[in-house]
């Protein structure tokens, strides 16, 4: 298939929807990376005089229930909200493609029990897992992360299984064993970029699902260590506020929401772009 | 032989980045062969598939018409009742969950055949296409069969929709040396015992040498000269047409 | 076939010993010690000698390998022990809440499937167009809403201001609505995202372009071509909610006082109630696998290859 | 057997069991009305000497002492009429109340008493973190109504400890397994796992009848579906110290036209510093913290004002601590001054003092499941940050909390007094002992075995006036030595429908007087 087919191949997720996913996730990420500078006010200023105050003129969003500046504690949230999510990710996502892909691969004997341990994983709920690793190691964010990452790998594990079964029956799997690429660059070539397309979706989708991990853990105190700002914990701070002033809860939701939304469209539109199977003869 | 002639007029497809393949008129006769040739990306198979208004999202047939004997037909009517479609790599044309049975049982209730009329038929079509282990075949997967098999189920497919034209995308370039001669002495039975009147699209010069009675050659989305087989081969007239040919020549050196 | 899913049940066995040695390694490994729990709860400052005394009224002084050796032989008599903080039988409890949780999580599933199949298939069928769009913003609603503020939420608008439903407790149908509803949203917005983006890979299959070349009516071809392709990501899919839906209900319960074995899990989890952690994980990795047992034989019947291709799953 | 007819309704039926499981009919038609309370767990076996999972408000309303503690703070007969200390202090005799039977019809005298309490003395281990259970020698019951505990030595607080919900109350010794009776205005009738305890008036209590034919307790263990609850009509009262809900949802409902109250301070929410380990050893630092923490800015902003300030360890109004201690005001600039001169500079440029290369760096560990501690944490972090202190914050949930406590691995630590009854004999008793914040914090004091030796004098004391001269020095000697950050006097809140009224407080963090409330027309 040329390569001008490539381009020109439609986005099948609109064009507009490949821009605004990039402009969200560079927005964010430019959030993450000057979040220090960017925040008008310094995020962990106690002053309880400044409580619970309605967005004015200093505070463009109001202040939280310790009258720290909520518009500078969502900002610097980003690094640490969006960066654990991230890691999470990389680390779900390289597990479950290696289990999943040699399990679906190789089938037989190494399936079954790489599968068995994937039913292991699966069976622990995150917070009893976070709560082993937290007696083990002690709070933070980085324990957080190991413990929902351990929980959800197996998601992906048997996600790519699942594919790699799939493709492996497809025609030109079997045209490259004829010949004779070694089983690791058929895997790399042919199946992987098969499955992108729900593999992309999980993940993007997750990243909302990870961050709520985060917040329902910290009711236990294991999130970040206070007074960091991180958007999981601001959720589960405002948690006694719900009734009396919502938008501390409401906002860092939104950035969640936000977040979720432009790693979703990019990953569509990178989906469409990587897809080969759509490709014309 | 009641339709003799399927005519495409006017072919144009069109992409996000402008036209890819502009006024494009073939003609088919019934017990000929005329073969779409090109070098790859020259839009030839997407003629195939546009023709039959089969193309992916996102790409867009604006013009285009086809005669059934000089009567223009949507492109609807003309899927599986009067032109049918055998595609590259057969393997991934079956659906992989249903085995061929119940592909064929789709096929046959489209023209009104089932139960034991249905199964004679199937065995017939098969029989005809040299499928013997008969059962086995039917009950098989995708997966299970080899290409030159799948294939010759494509053809089976064809028979039992009996339609009178058959559109070939490059039916053989994904097959073995062996189930390619196999292939081609079996579609040209077809031709010259039931009259199918077949659109063979390749890039193989030599398939064109052995089974096309006049050959359109096309270039960048136009068809850039249509002769007899013989014209081609001894006066290719534009430059597409040499360039296949020499190509040719070094691999193979056959001509008709 | 009937061979793989022996083995598979054969298999429980050892995964289960696995767990069950991981999670007293795990639990023992941690730094504090369930008679600190226990005297807390119970109002009694935690002097040495009082440590020392639950210590051993608990059996917690005996060596870790006896503990664990003891606790094995009593369990493969399915006697689970007593529980640290109530004194009593840990199975007999878990069973009694057991029916609660797998009510809500099996409604919570079913709310899963039923909601977010019609959304992916129209998310799928009018791509692109608003539909798709409706359907995107709810699924990313869904994902980045905390279960327990739709909790609240739920609440403050069908008891609070409505007072249509009881606010929590568990009793009619009335008290299912809000809980399940809760639990379910996460789970259904990743499905119908996976469902749609299944959708949109299988209708681009080649299999389906022939199929329209045979003529086939667009029906059909949506029916028995592009849909029986979909469903494959689907059932791997739904085994993994109800890990996490049970997962879901551990918070829910807590709101809507459900007396469900989440909650009752996640009380031991704070208490170090040794022996309720045990066998709780026990019995959740033995639910789960029978779960995730069913979903591979669907996923053997659907999908032929896996089948008949000899790949034991 | 079943007529065709309605086969098709009793299939009918059982789909619709099985869609709802059972429908827990809520049986009203008692004549005396019912009001419903909640509580996060059940009341459990509710044996009369029993700890976890026995909750003790439960205890407190089936189970009676010898003598009650008012809410004033003295000691009121009760199922003894009468008492005499002999003039060692050494032998205490009641006269028992006559005509009182358990709840089973079993009656209740001196020897049904004396079971009882053998039946301590004969599980001492688990008993022995009660003082009394260790002083006493044997109990004697003469005739029917007269009990006599014999001491091994003088122990003042006997009385406050025999009014204490366990282990000392009185419970039927002819009681079968499952069935608690004890002579207590109310009696267990039901009870489902995870979801109520049932209790009804005892039809034989000797005392008052109450007004409610029944108490349902329901089991809700999140604070906010609890005020849900109340403000959908499912309970009728929210009442207790244990943070049945949050501050800003007692204030919310307050100003929502709900019926509140607060009750007298009960205990004291207090930090305890480590004088033993990192800055907090050195006096200045400790004194500086003290002044340099806006306590009423803390009251107001983030307690809603619901909780009086705290200056000393004990609230004025418990015994032996009405001492006209002087209070550290707030005030930050002494604070500074006052490190300063103790040598803990801010050298120019950077945030955070140090002396002789150490930073006036503290750990402050708190309760992360508590929303509540984390708030204070943090605020407390802000204020005394700005005299130029890093506090370093360590969240740990509960079990955590105890072992840091106990094995003193903490430099600030959020540790409570136990409130009343134990305030402050049974409190000021356990700093003597390790396995306490307070033994660890107050370790480094170079007069600690003195104060510890005060201790044990206090407690054998008879004189009374020698025993508050005792008082005064420990509370003094701690207040100056500022190994406490008291912050504020923890009280019981009080939330209720217009459906009840007379609605008091019980005399401790644990019991709740539903005898002494009657239902009303809700208007």
């Amino acid at each position: 298939m040329s390569v001008v087919a490539l381009l020109r191949r439609p986005a099948l997720a609109g064009q507009n929807s490949l821009m605004i996913g990039l402009v969200l996730v560079s927005l964010l990420a430019l959030l993450a990376v000057f979040g220090q500078w960017l925040a008008p006010h310094d995020p962990d200023l106690v002053d309880l005089g400044q409580r619970l105050l309605p967005p004015d003129s200093s505070h463009w969003l109001g202040t939280d229930h310790l009258g720290r500046d909520l518009l500078s504690r969502l900002i610097v949230g980003t690094q640490l909200s969006l960066g654990s999510v991230m890691l999470t990710l990389a680390l779900v996502l390289l597990l479950g493609l290696l289990v999943g892909g040699v399990s679906g691969f190789l089938g037989g004997k190494v399936d079954l029990l790489l599968m068995r341990l994937c039913d292991m994983f699966m069976t622990f709920p995150t917070l009893v897992l976070a709560f082993f690793f937290v007696t083990l190691l002690g709070t933070g964010l980085s324990n957080v992360v190991i413990a929902i990452a351990l929980s959800h790998w197996a998601w992906y594990a048997r996600m790519v299984r699942g594919m790699v079964i799939a493709q492996r029956g497809r025609e030109y799997v079997l045209a490259s064993r004829l010949a004779g690429a070694s089983r690791w660059a058929r895997l790399r070539q042919h199946v992987l970029p098969n499955i992108a397309g729900p593999l992309l979706v999980l993940a993007t989708m997750d990243i909302g699902h990870m961050m709520l991990h985060v917040s329902g853990l910290s009711f236990l105190g294991l999130g970040v260590t206070p007074p960091a700002a991180e958007w999981g914990v601001m959720i589960n701070d405002a948690k006694e506020f719900i009734w009396t002033h919502p938008q501390l809860l409401l906002l860092p939701g939104l950035m969640i929401f936000f977040s979720v939304m432009a790693f979703n469209l990019l990953g569509d539109a990178l989906r469409d772009r990587l897809d080969p199977t759509r490709e014309v003869h | 032989m009641e339709h003799s002639t399927l005519e495409l007029q006017g072919l144009r497809i069109e992409g996000r980045a402008g036209a890819l393949v502009e006024d494009v008129d073939l003609q088919l006769r019934r017990g000929q062969v005329c073969a779409l040739v090109g070098s790859s990306g020259s839009g030839k198979s997407l003629t195939c598939l546009g023709s039959l208004d089969l193309l992916p999202a996102g790409l867009t047939r604006t013009h285009g018409q086809l005669l059934l004997d000089g009567q223009a037909l949507p492109a609807a009517q003309v899927r599986g009742r009067v032109a049918s479609l055998v595609l590259q790599n057969p393997r991934s044309a079956f659906n992989p969950v249903r085995n061929m049975a119940s592909h064929a049982q789709e096929t046959l209730k489209l023209r009104g055949i089932g139960g034991t009329a249905a199964r004679a038929r199937m065995a017939q079509c098969l029989e005809a296409v040299g499928l013997v282990d008969r059962e086995r075949v039917l009950q098989a997967f995708a997966f299970q069969l080899s290409g030159g098999m799948l294939q010759r189920m494509m053809i089976a497919l064809a028979l039992m929709a009996q339609t009178p034209f058959l559109l070939a995308d490059e039916p053989t370039s994904d097959l073995d040396a062996l189930s390619q001669a196999r292939f081609l002495d079996l579609l040209m039975e077809l031709v010259q015992q039931h009259g199918l009147g077949v659109l063979l699209v390749t890039h193989d010069m030599g398939v064109v040498a052995r089974c096309a009675d006049h050959v359109a050659v096309m270039d960048a989305g136009r068809i850039v000269e249509r002769q007899t087989v013989h014209g081609l081969f001894e006066r290719p007239a534009s430059t597409a047409s040499r360039t296949l040919l020499d190509a040719h020549q070094i691999l193979a050196g056959s001509t008709p | 076939m009937l061979r793989y899913i022996l083995l598979r049940l054969v298999l429980l066995v050892p995964v289960m010993l696995g767990v069950s040695l991981l999670v007293f390694v795990l639990l023992h490994l941690g730094s504090t010690d369930p008679a600190l729990d226990y005297l807390r709860l119970s109002h009694i400052p935690p002097t040495d000698a009082a440590i020392a005394e639950v210590r051993h009224a608990l059996g917690l002084d005996r060596p870790l390998y006896a503990q664990y050796l003891s606790w094995l032989w009593k369990a493969l008599q399915l006697d689970f022990g007593t529980s640290y903080l109530t004194g009593r039988p840990v199975f007999d409890d878990l069973l009694y809440y057991l029916p609660a949780t797998l009510q809500l999580g099996g409604l919570a599933l079913a709310c899963t499937l039923l909601l977010s199949i019609p959304l992916g298939l129209v998310a799928a069928r009018w791509q692109g167009r608003w539909p798709d769009h409706a359907v995107r913003a709810v699924t990313f609603l869904g994902v980045s809403m905390p279960n327990f503020w739709l909790a609240f939420l739920l609440i403050a608008l069908f008891s609070l201001w409505l007072g249509w439903l009881p606010p929590l407790g568990r009793g009619g149908a009335g008290h299912l609505v809000m809980p399940v509803l809760a639990i379910a949203l996460m789970s259904m917005s990743i499905n119908a995202r996976l469902l749609r983006a299944s959708l949109l890979e299988a209708s681009g299959q080649r299999h389906v372009t022939y199929a329209r070349a045979r003529g086939l009516p667009a029906r059909q071809v949506w029916g028995s071509h592009v849909l029986r392709n979909a469903w494959l990501p689907l059932v791997t899919a739904t085994g993994m909610h109800i890990g996490e839906l049970i997962g879901g209900a551990l918070v829910i319960e807590t709101i809507f006082a459900w007396p469900g074995v989440g909650r009752f899990a996640v009380s031991a989890v704070l208490n170090r109630d040794f022996p309720v952690m045990q066998c709780f994980t026990l019995l959740l990795t033995g639910l789960l696998m029978v779960c995730n047992l069913v979903v591979d034989v669907c996923y053997a019947w659907l999908d032929p290859r896996s089948r008949l291709e000899g790949v034991s799953a | 057997m079943q007529q065709p007819g309605n086969r098709k309704r009793a299939l009918w039926g059982l789909l619709l069991l099985a869609a709802s499981t059972f429908v827990n009919a809520e049986d009203a038609t008692q004549n005396a009305p019912t009001l419903v309370y909640s509580w996060p767990v059940n009341a459990g076996p509710l044996d009369p000497r029993g700890y976890a999972p026995n909750q003790m408000y439960a205890q407190a309303m089936v189970y009676e002492p010898l003598v009650r503690y008012s809410a004033s703070g003295t000691i009121e007969p009760w199922l003894a009429t009468a008492w005499q200390v002999s003039d060692d202090g050494k032998v205490y005799t009641f006269t028992l109340r006559d005509g009182v039977r358990f709840s089973d019809g079993t009656a209740f005298d001196a020897a049904a008493a004396k079971a009882n309490l053998d039946a301590v003395l004969a599980n001492s281990q688990r008993h022995r973190w009660m003082e009394l259970v260790t002083t006493l020698d044997h109990v004697e019951a003469p005739d029917r109504l007269t009990l006599r505990l014999v001491l091994k030595h003088p122990y003042y607080p006997t009385l406050m400890e025999l009014a204490q919900v366990r282990p000392l109350r009185f419970g039927s010794p002819q009681a079968k397994p499952g069935e608690p009776a004890g002579t207590g205005p109310w009696m267990r009738v039901d009870s489902r796992l995870g979801e109520y305890d049932r209790f009804a008036r005892n039809p034989l209590y000797w005392g008052p009848t109450p007004a409610y034919g029944e108490v349902l307790v329901k089991v809700i263990p999140d604070p906010n579906s609890r005020a849900l609850a109340l403000q959908t009509g499912e309970l009728q009262l929210i009442q207790g110290a244990a943070g049945e809900i949050t501050a800003s949802t007692f204030v919310r409902l307050r100003d929502q036209g709900f019926a509140t109250a607060l009750s007298a301070p009960l205990a004291t929410r207090s930090v305890a510093m480590n004088t033993g380990r990192g800055a907090t050893r050195d006096l200045a630092v400790r004194q500086a913290i003290n002044q340099a923490v806006n306590k009423q800015a803390i009251i107001d902003k983030i307690l809603y004002g619901l909780e009086p300030r705290a200056d000393t360890l004990f609230a004025p109004n418990m015994p032996y601590a009405d001492l006209g201690l002087e209070p550290y005001a707030y005030d930050p600039a002494l604070a500074a001054r006052q490190l300063d001169a103790a040598g803990w500079r801010l050298a120019p440029g950077n945030t955070v003092r140090s002396k002789g290369g150490e930073p006036l760096s503290i750990e402050l560990v708190f309760l992360g499941t508590s929303a509540l501690q984390k708030s204070l944490a943090e605020v407390l972090q802000g204020e005394l940050a700005k005299a130029g202190m890093h506090i370093e914050l360590r969240a740990v949930e509960e079990g955590a909390l105890v072992r840091r406590q106990r094995d003193g691995d903490f430099g600030m630590i959020f540790a409570d007094t136990w409130g009343a009854p134990y305030d402050p004999h049974s409190f000021v008793s356990s700093m003597r002992y390790a396995g306490h914040a307070d033994y660890m914090a107050q370790r480094g004091l170079p007069i600690k075995d003195q104060l510890d030796q005060r201790i044990g004098q206090v407690l054998a004391s008879t004189d009374e006036q020698q025993r508050a001269e005792h008082y005064r020095f420990i509370l003094t000697t701690l207040h100056q030595q500022a190994v406490y950050l008291p912050i504020s006097y923890l009280t019981a809140i009080s939330v209720r429908r217009d459906s009840v009224a007379h609605v008091q407080f019980g005399s401790t963090l644990f019991d709740v007087p539903f005898e002494t409330m009657t239902p009303q027309q809700e208007h």
